[in-house]
């Protein structure tokens, strides 16, 4: 198979309530995919089985031909798996130099170094300077990240996840809670994303989506309805069901 | 090297000079107690003890004014017990160290001895082995072992032979079983089933379900002093064990006088052995209550550890005494060596061998004194115990 | 059978003693997220009371335990309003802090005022005597703890499941925010929980003084156990906090009884394994 | 655009290099303190060891929950192990001081590894639990063998050797002071570099926040479970000093009591600066002798009312008073 990336048939059910039925969806090198779906549709919780967070039901993931379903979490980042979080998951009292550089560490596998001095690696430490560059994040990579603003949060987590050089890349709303003023910032760096990763974004800007994505799945209530192009999706009449008939009736098919 | 010593000389020589113009000064005797915590009551019998023997003797002795320096240590703590002792021989520079509740406590002071040229008198700790373990030390108070001893020839007297017995489990808890133990099959009885419970137990009824199945019927118990005897005493009469007609024997830490209030009826009858009671008749001790309890502001808190502090006290006027206020350690151990006295609790020695006291050891049993308050009433006396564990060589 | 039996009822008394006191600690630690340490010091406080009303007064047991819950309550009233508030919400550790700084000054004032010596509660007749249950003799007060838990798990489940007080409570819990928006008023639903907790502290202690004697110290020495029995429990939870106690009461009661040399191995070994199986206690709320 | 906030790059630079400075400053003035100490109380050494002692105690769980946040009030069972395991080797012989701490470390360090391993496989308040029933058993255990450990009598007769050959345990404690001061100044600048190296980072990521760490691709339980061995080490290191200055082990070493009195201490000086630790410890057991010489009855009630107070005025503890100091003191500048 050529397909670098492959979910099949995942499933997940807590309890007697399915939240992901069956979804199966394959990405190959250096695709743009966007997953949208209405509220509650199961979008985070499969990013979720994706990388590992929670236990799948059923059903596969694959990647690079390997099953890595039976992977807990860290090791799927190491294969090239990698996300970011919907609401920023970074650590308050550190710079984004720190984030990036302990990354760095963590891939090289010097991150649990007593021996050494954080700061001590210049080949790590001009690598994050390029990375954070890249994002525009530069003048403020000393700054504790609680005090910088949220929009430069969300490009630290993109930045973060860069540093792992992953094969894919599951981006969870990236542009969320972000001011509109900021968002071509974001947009940007999902420009500059590097062209042979494979990009899964969750998203609900959908005019991002559009400029961003060359192929676009819709989530309801756990379940792929649609798949094909950005242009077709507004179209599409179980779309239009989910997202503007009552949703709560949709839920209810489970 | 040379330098080395030469300093070491020096050292000393100011030690000298320091314990030759403490003479005809201020001497001041540091006393180590649980003065707070969980054992407060105990710390405050030690001053209680201290207080009544300076009042009824006065706080000169050869015109050398005693005053005396206490300092907290609430709980079993070696490493501040040491830290204590050395800051009230270097510091305050007593020249004499009392009291002392806990076993391990007395071991971390005693390596100190023989450099500080000072005695440790102890008023409690009450383990044979301290005793070896420096020259200086005497002790004023008891041993488990001798508390405990007459016990295994009553018992088996009042018809037991085969008995079982409790203790808590610790070093006192073992000493006291295996001094019971010796004397109750020397005696010609049988300890059936030996069980050590652990120090935090706070319900006994299992203890007591083990011993009405073990079918032995006499009870020998240990427990510290305080909160778990009450409920052990409790546990006893609650199952039923007390009407069976099972024999209950117990050295004198479980009925002391401060927790028979609280014990109230269930202790009514409780046969206990130990050195001193509160009720103890005679003109000493009337006199002794009556100054300890004005000290200690409370006739229901008085007992025993009292006693060993104001006995620890005489003995230490008496070194006082024959050293005439020179800091001279062996010098004032020695003359304390053999000496003999009437103490509140009944006449006592200082053996000279081991330095441990001499004395009357009582069977009592908790009855209703005159004033309808419970006590411990003599009703046999043990007279010239040593320490059973410790040979005499 | 017998023998058997006769453990059984130490053990559930000696659980209703545990979970009478504990309920409370776990209430303030589960529902307004304080760790409490000073939980034990009001169950002292109402043994003193207790204590100085029945013994030195001379009042009934009935009236006593009655004081001694009003009283107590009325001392932790200045405290809650000065000094918890101030560590709702805090970092845990600031309020283990603040609870212990609050344990010491209690033990050292009881000390002071009351001295270090045991203080009982007298008993009425009544309770005092053994009664004979068939198998066995047992102390009437025990009995009465026991019934005394039922009535306090039963009251406690009613008050929470069943009334609006217990909606609002409940409510706040989950979301604090959300109910002020809905017109809770969550500083007031604070206040009697918090009341709340400290008299059942208060009836625990003073029920249970027949097993855990009241003497200054008795804020620290039992501490443990009861932050043991809560979190094994699951702070929050009144089944859990039933089950944990009477488990925890029947492994301690058990251990002692086949091998008391070994009872503390027995009751921590079990309470490490229980935790390694139930993280968040029995039946403790997801974080 | 408003996400570039000015001002970003004036401090980059000169940050770091501050910092380094800045503990440069703090371990000059750590080591200040301690001569000063020697200086002022020749009298009270003793006491001066034994707050060395808990200092490496309490260094030890700052490094636990400060750094890793794992809350712990079982630690003393770290600090028994060393002490316990240098006690019982000096009683059988091997008698030179500077070996007897490495054995504590080594016995520290391997009973941190139990402990981990069973503490790690829980969060929260079960956590916390798991560490109180290790320290019971340990305690327990203690007691129980007491062929070797002396039981609630206590381990004595600890006759350690000189010093190098020369330096007597006595009386005065000179010795032991002095050592357990160089051992305690060692100790804290290798524990600077411990939380500044890239563990030390990662270990603060976990503290935080466990999962975005794993989703940085790092293993958690393998990084605190380290932790764990290190802290034990250092606690090991102060219970054998203890030991070794005492002349006597006793069961207290390995209390519950003093698991919850250090952990106390560290939350009065404060979490995750290891400068905490040192103030907590010489603040709270200063005090504590202070009061309790004066009024060696009631003096309770005063170290309960210093903690509200602390809480009160200093919630983040008392070394967050330094940091407000001196970031009032940037922001004047």
């Amino acid at each position: 198979m050529s397909d670098l990336f492959r979910v099949e048939n995942l499933s997940k059910s807590f309890g007697g309530l399915a939240v992901s039925r069956e979804i199966s969806l394959s990405m190959g090198a250096g695709e743009r995919l966007a997953l949208i779906g209405p509220n509650g549709a199961g979008k985070t919780t499969f990013v979720n089985l994706v990388t590992g967070q929670i236990k799948p039901s059923a059903g596969r993931v694959v990647l690079n031909g390997e099953d890595v379903t039976g992977l807990g979490a860290v090791r799927r980042v190491r294969k090239g798996l990698v996300r970011t979080f919907q609401v920023t998951r970074l650590f308050s009292e550190l710079t984004p130099e720190e984030h990036v550089t302990l990354t760095l560490l963590q891939r090289e596998g010097k991150a649990s170094r007593i021996f050494s001095r954080f700061r001590g690696n210049s080949a790590v430490a001009d690598e994050a300077h390029d990375i954070l560059g890249a994002l525009g994040l530069h003048e403020v990579a000393r700054r504790k990240v609680g005090q910088i603003a949220y929009g430069q949060q969300r490009l630290l987590e993109i930045a973060i996840a860069l540093a792992l050089k992953p094969k894919v890349l599951l981006l969870d709303e990236p542009a969320a809670g972000v001011p509109s003023a900021d968002t071509p910032r974001i947009e940007q760096a999902l420009e500059r994303l590097p062209p042979s990763l494979a990009v899964l974004m969750i998203e609900h800007d959908m005019d991002l989506v559009f400029r961003f994505a060359k192929r676009v799945v819709v989530l309801a209530a756990g379940e792929i309805i649609f798949e094909g192009l950005p242009s077709e999706v507004a179209a599409d009449p179980k779309v239009r069901e989910a997202y503007l008939g009552n949703y709560a009736n949709a839920r209810s098919v489970a | 090297m040379t330098a080395g010593k030469r300093i070491l000389g020096a050292a000393v020589g100011a030690l000298l000079m320091s314990s030759v113009s403490a003479y005809a000064e201020t001497i001041k005797v540091g006393i180590i107690g649980p003065f707070s915590g969980p054992f407060a009551l105990q710390g405050k019998n030690f001053q209680a003890g201290v207080e009544a023997y300076m009042a009824l003797n006065g706080k000169s002795v050869k015109g050398h004014d005693i005053e005396v320096i206490y300092r907290d240590l609430p709980a079993a703590n070696p490493a501040q017990s040491r830290a204590l002792a050395q800051e009230l021989v270097v510091k305050e520079k007593v020249q004499y160290l009392g009291g002392v509740y806990f076993t391990p406590d007395a071991m971390a002071i005693t390596p100190l001895l023989a450099q500080a040229n000072t005695p440790l008198v102890i008023f409690n700790a009450a383990t044979s082995a301290i005793m070896n373990t420096s020259p200086l030390v005497v002790r004023t108070s008891f041993t488990t072992a001798q508390t405990t001893h007459p016990l295994g020839k009553i018992a088996f007297d009042e018809g037991v032979k085969k008995a079982i017995t409790v203790v808590s489990d610790y070093g006192p808890g073992v000493d006291a079983e295996n001094a019971f133990k010796k004397a109750f099959e020397a005696a010609g009885g049988q300890v059936t089933e030996s069980i050590r419970m652990p120090m935090n137990t706070t319900d006994f009824s299992p203890i007591m379900q083990r011993v009405r199945d073990s079918g032995a019927t006499g009870l020998f118990t240990f427990l510290p002093s305080g909160p778990p005897t009450l409920g052990f005493v409790k546990a006893f009469n609650e199952t039923g064990l007390k009407q069976a007609g099972i024999k209950f024997y117990a050295p004198g830490d479980l009925t002391q006088e401060s927790d028979l209030p609280a014990l109230g009826a269930a202790a009514e009858g409780l046969k206990t052995s130990f050195h001193y009671a509160v009720s103890h008749d005679s003109p000493e001790n009337k006199k002794f209550v009556e100054a300890a309890t004005k000290a200690i502001g409370g006739a229901d808190q008085l007992s025993f550890p009292s006693v060993g502090a104001y006995d620890g006290m005489h003995v230490i006027y008496k070194m006082i005494e024959a050293t005439d206020g020179k800091q001279d350690a062996k010098k004032a151990v020695d003359a304390v060596k053999g000496l003999s006295w009437t103490s509140p609790r009944g006449p006592v020695r200082i053996e000279a061998d081991t330095r441990h006291i001499t004395q009357n050891i009582y069977l009592r049993e908790v009855a209703k004194g005159a004033d309808g308050k419970y006590i411990n009433k003599e009703i046999q006396t043990f007279a010239d115990q040593k320490d059973p564990g410790m040979p005499t060589q | 059978m017998q023998t058997i039996l006769s453990i059984a009822i130490d053990a559930l008394a000696f659980g209703m003693v545990l979970f009478i006191i504990c309920i409370g600690l776990s209430l303030t630690m589960g529902l307004m997220r304080v760790v409490n340490l000073a939980h034990g010091a009001f169950a002292m406080i109402a043994g003193y009371i207790a204590s100085y009303a029945a013994r030195d007064l001379g009042l009934g047991y009935a009236v006593a335990i009655f004081l001694a819950i009003i009283g107590t309550i009325i001392i932790s009233i200045p405290l809650e309003r000065f000094l918890y508030r101030r560590i709702y919400g805090s970092p845990e550790l600031t309020q283990v802090l603040m609870t212990i700084g609050i344990t010491f000054c209690v033990i050292g004032i009881t000390n002071y005022f009351f001295g270090p010596t045991l203080k009982t509660i007298p008993l009425p007749q009544a309770l005092s005597q053994p009664v004979d249950v068939g198998f066995r003799t047992i102390a009437a007060h025990r009995l009465f703890v026991i019934a005394c838990g039922a009535v306090v798990a039963g009251g406690l489940w009613y008050l929470i499941e069943r009334t609006s007080f217990g909606i609002k409570l409940r409510a706040t819990v989950d979301n604090a925010a959300m109910s002020d928006a809905l017109g809770v008023r969550t500083q007031v639903v604070y206040a009697i929980s918090f009341a709340i907790a400290i008299g059942l502290a208060a009836l625990g202690g003073v029920v249970g003084a027949e097993f855990l004697p009241i003497e200054p110290y008795y804020a620290l020495r039992y501490m443990v156990t009861f932050l043991v029995v809560v979190s094994v429990g699951g702070a929050g939870s009144i089944p859990g906090a039933v089950i944990a106690c009477l488990l925890l009461g029947f492994i301690d009661t058990t251990g002692r009884y086949l091998m008391p040399e070994f009872g503390n191995f027995f009751f921590y070994a079990a309470v490490i394994l229980i935790v390694c199986l139930f993280p968040r206690g029995f039946l403790g709320r997801a974080q | 655009m408003q996400m570039t906030a000015q001002a970003g790059t004036v401090s980059a630079a000169p940050r770091a290099k501050r910092l380094w400075w800045r503990d440069v400053v703090g371990i000059a003035l750590i080591a200040a303190c301690g001569a000063a100490g020697y200086w002022l109380f020749p009298d009270n050494l003793a006491l001066l060891t034994r707050i060395v002692a808990v200092a490496l105690l309490v260094l030890s769980i700052d490094l636990i929950v400060g750094y890793c946040g794992v809350a712990t009030l079982g630690q003393a069972a770290l600090f028994g192990a060393g002490a316990y395991a240098a006690g019982i080797a000096c009683v059988n012989g091997v008698t030179e001081p500077m070996t007897l701490i490495a054995i504590g470390a080594v016995a520290g360090a391997v009973a941190g590894l139990v402990m981990g391993a069973i503490m790690l496989r829980a969060h929260g308040l079960a956590q916390l639990v798991l560490s109180i029933a290790i320290v019971q058993l340990f305690h327990e255990a203690a007691n129980k063998a007491s062929a070797y450990t002396g039981g609630s009598d206590g381990l004595a007769g600890l006759m350690v050797s000189p010093l190098f050959g020369i330096f007597e345990f006595d009386l005065w404690g000179k010795t032991a002071y002095l050592m357990g001061l160089a051992l305690l100044l060692l100790v804290f600048i290798a524990l600077k570099f411990v939380v500044a190296s890239p563990f030390g980072m990662l270990c603060r990521g976990i503290k935080q926040d466990p999962l975005r760490i794993r989703a940085m691709g790092a293993f958690v339980f393998p990084v605190l479970l380290k932790m764990f061995v290190i802290s034990g080490a250092v606690a090991g290191m102060g219970g054998a000093l203890a030991a070794i200055s005492t002349q006597v082990v006793g069961l207290d070493s390995v209390s519950f009591e003093l698991s919850a009195n250090a952990l106390v201490m560290l939350v009065l000086g404060g979490l995750g600066t290891l400068y905490g630790a040192l103030i907590g410890t010489v603040i709270f057991m200063g005090f504590e002798h202070m009061v309790s010489a004066i009024n060696p009855f009631h003096w309770m009630t005063m170290v309960g009312a210093l903690l509200i107070a602390v809480v009160i005025a200093a919630p983040g503890g008392l070394s967050s008073l330094f940091e407000r100091f001196s970031a009032s003191r940037g922001g004047k500048a």
